[in-house]
């Protein structure tokens, strides 16, 4: 299921415009004028900035925002009236993302789709189209490819924009994608193979530069984590580690939250959930006052076990897309793709395969 | 869950005149956790209190308000009421609806709005009231006096009069203080020695007083009731145990020409020597610094070079090797005393004062101080009381007081009056006139302070009955002209220059701290002003309290004070020590401050803005029991309940009980609800 | 306002005052011996003394939409616990800077010595408090604050908060 | 270089500490690192891509730090006034660590980016720097170097918001406190930060709402900036570990000059000096109070 067409910038602007009128927002990596790169509502697509800067925070705020209220309460008397946050959101068109921030959505609506479902965050996924558009890469902290995406990747998107001369390719890859193509087949003109061509030489060329970055076999580093809960290794991280939450919260893949209730008044209140982290000390700590997670050694290998063994056991995804942005965010320097390289090697000499 | 009771007082008509009592009492009812809300005519009478005494039983209140006058007012009153119904008193609070609502405010909505916010606050802060029980700390009865002056001889006399045991520590050689060098009192002038006597034998011989002279105060820990102090008897070379005061040891020793610090160094004295005959006790001390035996061993003899003092004594009590010696007292309150000093004029200024070169005192042998007219004029001085010139031994027959040498001067360092020296020069005049009739005697001041009982008839006795010649002026130079001391002068009143002639000069010199006092004060945490003067807790309120419970003070280290002053100010100390000896435990208000030793990370900076010294450090220990850290604590018999710690705490870990964080959370989430 | 109010068109400011017992709540006691009339815009706090006063206490009471604030308690040297009011002087001497710089006017800030003799003084700062913040409108901007944040702000989801702002005239409706 | 790891071989090797806090290579520029073998101590190194203030893994909580053993640490002359600060906060004793003073010529503002300190580059931290050579250590290595330039950007831009309206003032920092998601990597790159459960982290009461919306942040910063004021080192750790870059370092270094105006108090590397919290003057001006 794959369908190519082509926009040209102009067409793109008109229709970006169109589905404003018509009451759809409009997502896409904008330049602040503080000069950072960052996924905001635009209202012009000319405010859009494709493949300058890599976004930080990643896309994920706009599908599980930093805070968002669950409910309200109020007190009146001996009863308590709740009311719940609406799950209905208004249409969105997400333009333009990069393909690792767009496949970590698609690794995280596992878990949200797991033992409960989240009416949030379903809510503005069924609400959203997604355009991802080719990535040129950022630089040598970027490792997609290792971790099984890549730049062209169109995992969890409507569609993949590669941006050519005078236009985009682009190439529908979902349902939703070809009944968008369906319905605004207007604004689009037919691919050509020169197009098509072009992109495909690009794509690949991307891959290969970003495939120097990193190579290595999660498979093997999951197995590496699973069968080394206590080895030496896991030491030489913590101590470095400051345990703030840097590195979770510009993470297109970390979705812990933390829920909590805030008074606004006597008797009444909101609970929201807020993102949190498993670097911070209080993650863990149990009413007891017991923290099984007693100091950053824990907590750092918490952090790797979980995106390269935990959460592959149980879904099938490695928790991370190799966007790198945790690598560029510590201010300690703690570096993924090392540790994911030291792994790999680790791995390689006990099972005896190639490092 | 909280069960609130709400009680709305219509104070006769002093609230419901501007206040609708029934429809606070109607808006409360709904408030979350209110489980009974009532108004009545006068809350605070006998039926007003049974109705909050019945409703504590009846709907089993967690919690009550009073919506009525200020809680100072009846706070008390109903905490008692609701002790009695079996409620504690801590979860009751006043809403003041009418110092600070119905008085001020006329009638309508935003008065009724507001006295409903006044009382919904209140009720969320006592959901958050805990419980609290009285600060029950042990207590030794047995106190500390340091200084054996006047003021602390008299309260060492009362409190052991009262029952407790009082260790008393005198620096010196002898108890009695400057007031023992004085010669006559004023305004009775009663001899000095006559009153001080008796009462420093009665100290000796109280059998509850154990006194420590030649001794100083080493280390004090521990709080109040429970005082840990090291008191160091510093080594007197004489056996107190053996020492019969016959002085002979005094008579024998060669060493004769050592300026007499009693006599303020217009006498001599021997290196072996009670400091005057009435001395307490009469033991002598040996003044290591100037014994030939003992500057000798200084420089390293072998052979001692005296030894007379020890061949006199037929006791064998003279003992060249005796060690001080560190001696614990547990006390359950202090009482500093510590005295004063005088001002050294002319000699070398410390702590940034600048003296009077332009006076020439030590370079004129005629310009004296006053402590050295005092000597002059005492029977038991070096003259045996006849007043002559320390330069050649004549009287003489002009004598001029220079007042406020130091005190009230900001140039010199101090701007405070020195108190008692308008009256002391007054006093010398008469001392001198009745002494040498054809004398005259000559007063430069800036203002006669004579505030106290007979002290202004006393001053008009000096200038219309004994003649003295009041001056108000300054002097700004003295020099000598031949036999005689010239004084150069200005007469403020005459607008003329005033230069005299005088055969001798006195000089009143200011009333200055201890330099000690700073250190005893760090010992105690016990503040002392600018100067060094220990400060009182409140100078209204707690005159002889000091910031720490438990210690209190007396007499001249306070601030300059005369005799019957420091004697009040004793008594009064020694009467709050007693209060407190008076049950067998200390109980103290349950408002203190406590630490969550869990988060607290031992910054100590509560410790810095305590004004109690309340905070003590305690180990923390890992489980192998090894000391792993340090948190704070506070004393709950010395926290006085202020909180500045707790907002000082940057993690939080202080609560002040009765304002806690939960509380005043509440109380503003109440104040401004969305 | 209530429904039986009619609504009031002057804007009335929302301070609260926190104050120490000793020297500013006595002083207000005294103002109201005195039945001097004064402004009925400001709520007390009471505390112990001024060094209680945390910097929290002020962002909550902003942080919630009041309007303006006045810390009062002893004069220097009068404080009941001898010290604690110069702590809180040096405290609040960085805090209102600090407030400044953050953009919160210090008109709306308010600190005094008040001692337990000056309920006239009291009545003064109270009084000039509410015309002061009054002419400086409602200060709302803190507390609307919690509608933004950057990452998908305009996706914050419009929960339905009850508005209890109106909540404490409706439960004195009574009145 | 060799002087470097020659002296935290021999503290190694002859047992003075167990672990020698420094810098080595990474491949974002130097980063911290733990050295507690004697032959692993060839990767120390020191240049001006060294930001990091390594006083902040002395806070006696980082128990993963705390186990390795007594520590010695690789400071410059400023990260010294933190180690201070921790001394007056009474968290360690001096005795229980090493110092390793390293002669300091400036560093940059972005050791991912920048590697030799010019003009363009040099931290604003490093204007004014009057401990280029540490003076508290146990240990000063490397030459004098010569003083940096001077780059007064912090000060020009606290005057450029001082000049704005209240209500602009505001506005800025709302637009700032927006992008705050609370990671708090401020607070933990900070070393001054040492609290073991922060005002931040507490539910009862909840004086710092939790959520990280702009008004929660807001209040979080002002806190922050509170119990920073008087202590505060202004390494700018804060502001270069926020991955949302809000320009933090305004706040404190606004916070550093009402201090300095208003008591005459400098930080110092010297943990005798007496920091103006929980101390007071008399005649501390009160000029605002009525």
């Amino acid at each position: 299921m794959s369908a190519y067409a082509f926009i040209t910038a102009e067409k793109l602007a008109e229709l970006v415009a169109d589905l404003m009128e018509s009451g759809t927002r409009v997502i896409a990596p904008i330049t602040t004028a503080e000069g950072r790169a960052t996924y905001s509502a635009i209202e012009d697509l000319s405010e859009a900035t494709f493949n300058q800067g890599l976004p930080m925070p990643s896309l994920k705020g706009h599908f599980l925002p930093p805070n968002e209220a669950l409910l309200s309460w109020r007190q009146r008397g001996g009863d308590i009236e709740l009311k719940p946050a609406s799950t209905q959101f208004a249409p969105q068109l997400v333009l333009g993302a990069r393909p690792c921030d767009v496949e970590a959505l698609q690794v995280v609506d596992a878990v949200m789709n797991w033992d409960y479902h989240d009416d949030l965050w379903n809510g503005r996924r069924a609400a959203s189209t997604i355009f991802a558009m080719t990535c040129a890469g950022v630089d040598d902290s970027c490792f997609c490819t290792a971790v099984g995406s890549a730049p062209d990747s169109a995992r969890g998107a409507d569609a993949l924009l590669t941006e050519l001369p005078g236009g985009y390719l682009i190439e529908f890859t979902s349902e939703k994608g070809e009944a968008f193509l369906g319905e605004h087949g207007r604004y689009f003109d037919t691919a050509s193979d020169e197009a098509v061509a072009a992109a495909d030489s690009l794509r690949a060329e991307t891959r290969t530069r970003i495939e120097q970055n990193l190579v290595v076999d999660t498979a093997r580093i999951g197995r590496w984590i699973d069968g080394h809960f206590d080895d030496d290794f896991w030491p030489t991280l913590g101590p470095r580690c400051n345990g703030c939450g840097a590195c979770a919260s510009v993470c297109p893949t970390c979705h812990c939250f933390d829920i909590n209730d805030e008074q606004t008044g006597v008797g009444t209140g909101v609970r929201r959930r807020n993102w949190d982290s498993c670097q911070a000390k209080k993650f863990t700590v149990h009413a007891s006052g017991h923290n099984p997670r007693g100091d950053q050694d824990a907590r750092y290998r918490q952090r790797i076990a979980h995106k390269f063994y935990i959460y592959p056991s149980k879904f099938g995804d490695v928790l991370c897309t190799g966007c790198g942005r945790c690598v560029r965010a510590c201010p300690s320097n703690q570096d993924l793709v090392e540790i994911l390289q030291t792994i790999d090697g680790l791995a390689a000499v006990e099972e005896g395969g190639a490092a | 869950m909280a069960r609130i009771g709400v009680f709305v007082c219509h104070c006769g008509e002093n609230i419901s005149r501007t206040v609708d009592c029934s429809g606070v009492a109607k808006a409360l009812a709904d408030h979350p956790g209110v489980a009974v809300s009532m108004d009545y005519k006068y809350m605070c009478s006998d039926p007003g209190q049974n109705l909050v005494k019945q409703a504590i039983e009846e709907h089993a209140l967690t919690g009550v308000v009073v919506a009525a006058c200020s809680p100072h007012m009846h706070e008390k009153t109903f905490r008692r009421a609701a002790s009695q119904a079996g409620l504690n008193p801590f979860v009751v609070e006043m809403a003041n609806v009418r110092e600070q609502c119905s008085w001020v405010h006329e009638a309508g909505p935003a008065t009724d709005a507001k006295a409903i916010d006044i009382v919904r606050t209140i009720v969320e802060k006592v959901k958050n009231n805990a419980p609290l029980e009285t600060v029950r700390i042990p207590l030794t009865k047995r106190a500390l006096v340091i200084g054996g002056g006047i003021a602390g001889i008299q309260a060492a006399l009362d409190i052991a009069d009262g029952g407790a045991e009082v260790v008393l520590v005198e620096k010196e050689p002898s108890i009695g203080g400057h007031m023992s060098q004085l010669s006559e009192t004023f305004p009775t002038l009663d001899c000095s020695q006559c009153i001080l006597t008796p009462r420093m034998v009665e100290v000796y011989q109280h059998p509850r007083i154990t006194l420590y002279t030649h001794s100083e105060i080493e280390a004090v820990d521990g709080y109040i009731g429970n005082f840990h102090v090291t008191v160091r008897k510093k080594a007197r070379s004489v056996d107190e145990r053996l020492c019969t005061g016959c002085g002979d040891c005094q008579a024998a020793c060669p060493n004769r020409k050592i300026p007499s610090e009693f006599d303020a160094e217009l006498g001599t004295r021997p290196a072996i020597y009670v400091p005057f005959p009435q001395a307490v006790p009469n033991i002598p001390v040996l003044d290591r610094e100037n014994c030939t035996l003992f500057k000798g061993r200084a420089k390293g003899r072998e052979k001692d070079l005296c030894g007379k003092c020890k061949e006199a004594c037929l006791r064998s009590a003279i003992d060249y090797e005796q060690q001080d010696e560190l001696i614990d007292e547990k006390v359950g309150a202090i009482v500093i005393a510590t005295g004063f000093k005088l001002y050294t004029i002319g000699r070398e200024q410390p702590e940034g004062l600048s003296g009077y070169p332009e006076y020439n005192y030590g370079e004129i042998p005629d310009v004296i101080s006053g402590l050295q007219f005092e000597r002059l004029a005492s029977a038991s001085g070096p003259t045996g009381g006849r007043i002559v010139r320390p330069s050649d031994g004549t009287v003489p027959k002009r004598v001029v007081f220079l007042q406020c040498i130091g005190s009230r001067d900001p140039e010199k360092g101090i701007s405070y009056c020195s108190k008692i020296c308008c009256m002391y020069a007054a006093k010398h005049t008469m001392l001198y006139r009745h002494k040498v009739h054809d004398g005259q005697a000559t007063v430069f001041y800036m203002d006669i302070r004579t505030a106290g009982k007979g002290y202004e008839e006393f001053v008009r006795r000096a200038i219309e009955e004994d003649g003295a010649d009041y001056i108000r002026g300054r002097v700004s130079r003295m020099y000598r002209d031949g036999d005689t001391v010239k004084v150069v002068g200005y007469d403020t009143l005459a607008g003329e220059p005033a230069i005299l002639d005088a055969d001798m000069v006195v000089l009143c010199t200011a009333i200055r701290p201890h330099k000690g006092n700073k250190n005893l004060g760090r010992k105690l945490s016990v503040t002392y002003d600018q100067y060094g003067f220990i400060s009182s807790a409140h100078p209204k309120l707690r005159p002889v309290e000091t910031t720490t419970a438990g210690v209190f003070v007396a007499g001249a280290c306070m601030s300059p004070s005369d005799i019957p002053d420091s004697i009040a100010s004793a008594s009064a100390a020694a009467s709050k020590v007693l209060g407190m000896f008076s049950g067998d435990e200390l109980e103290r208000e349950p408002t203190v401050a406590i630490v969550n030793e869990r988060t607290c990370i031992g910054c100590f900076n509560c410790e810095k803005v305590c004004p109690y010294g309340a905070i003590e450090h305690i180990d923390v220990c890992n489980r192998d029991n090894e000391i792993c850290g340090h948190v704070a604590r506070v004393l709950p018999g010395v926290c006085q309940g202020c909180g500045t710690c707790v907002a000082t705490c940057p993690s939080k870990s202080v609560e002040l009980q009765g304002f806690t964080d939960e509380q005043i959370f509440a109380e503003i989430n109440a104040l401004l609800t969305w | 306002m209530s429904e039986m109010t009619e609504p009031t068109t002057e804007f009335e400011p929302r301070i609260t005052a926190f104050v120490c017992n000793w020297c500013t709540y006595t002083g207000a006691d005294m103002a109201g011996t005195s039945r001097m009339q004064m402004a009925s815009n400001v709520r007390i706090i009471r505390l112990p003394c001024t060094g209680r006063i945390d910097a929290l206490f002020i962002i909550k009471a902003f942080e919630r939409g009041a309007d303006g604030v006045i810390v009062s308690g002893c004069h220097p040297a009068d404080c009941h616990y001898t010290a604690g009011n110069y702590h809180a002087r040096r405290r609040f001497i960085v805090f209102r800077e600090l407030l400044s710089f953050m953009g919160i006017s210090n008109e709306r800030v308010i600190f005094s010595w008040v001692s337990a003799g000056e309920g006239a003084k009291w009545r003064e700062v109270v009084n000039e408090t509410v015309e002061r913040v009054r002419a400086l409108g409602p200060f709302t901007a803190y507390h609307e604050l919690a509608s933004r944040q950057m990452v998908g702000g305009a996706y914050e989801t419009e929960v339905e908060l009850p508005d209890v702002r109106e909540a404490p005239a409706e439960a004195g409706g009574a009145s | 270089m060799t002087e470097l790891q020659d002296l935290a071989r021999k503290l190694l090797e002859d047992g003075t500490v167990a672990v020698v806090i420094g810098w080595e290579e990474g491949r974002r520029g130097p980063r911290p690192v733990s050295i507690t073998e004697p032959d692993d101590t060839e990767r120390l190194v020191f240049n001006a891509r060294c930001v990091h203030n390594l006083a902040t893994y002395l806070d006696p909580r980082r128990s993963q730090v705390r186990k390795l053993g007594k520590p010695a640490i690789v400071v410059k002359g400023c990260d010294t006034k933190a180690v201070a600060g921790l001394l007056r906060e009474a968290q360690f004793k001096r005795e229980d660590v090493v110092l390793i003073g390293m002669h300091c010529g400036g560093v940059v503002t972005d050791p991912a980016e920048q590697t030799e300190v010019t003009a363009e580059t040099v931290a604003p931290r490093c204007a004014g720097c009057d401990v280029r050579e540490p003076h508290r250590t146990d240990y000063v290595l490397g030459e004098a170097r010569v003083e940096p330039p001077q780059n007064t950007s912090i000060d020009e831009r606290v005057a450029a918001l001082d000049a704005m309206t209240a209500d602009e003032r505001f506005e800025y920092w709302a637009t700032q406190m927006e992008k705050c998601v609370r990671c708090y990597a401020c607070r933990q790159a900070c070393p001054l930060c040492v609290c073991d459960v922060c005002v931040a982290d507490k539910t009862v009461p909840q004086w710092i709402e939790r959520a990280p919306h702009a008004r929660g942040n807001m209040s979080w910063h002002l806190v922050r900036a509170m119990h920073l004021a008087g202590r505060c080192v202004g390494c700018g750790e804060c502001e270069r570990a926020c991955p949302m870059d809000i320009p933090l370092t305004l706040l404190n270094r606004k916070m550093q000059q009402v201090v300095a105006e208003s008591f005459e108090y400098h930080v110092s590397d010297d943990p005798e000096v007496v920091s103006p919290i929980g101390a007071f003057r008399d005649d501390d001006h009160e000029d605002f109070i009525l």
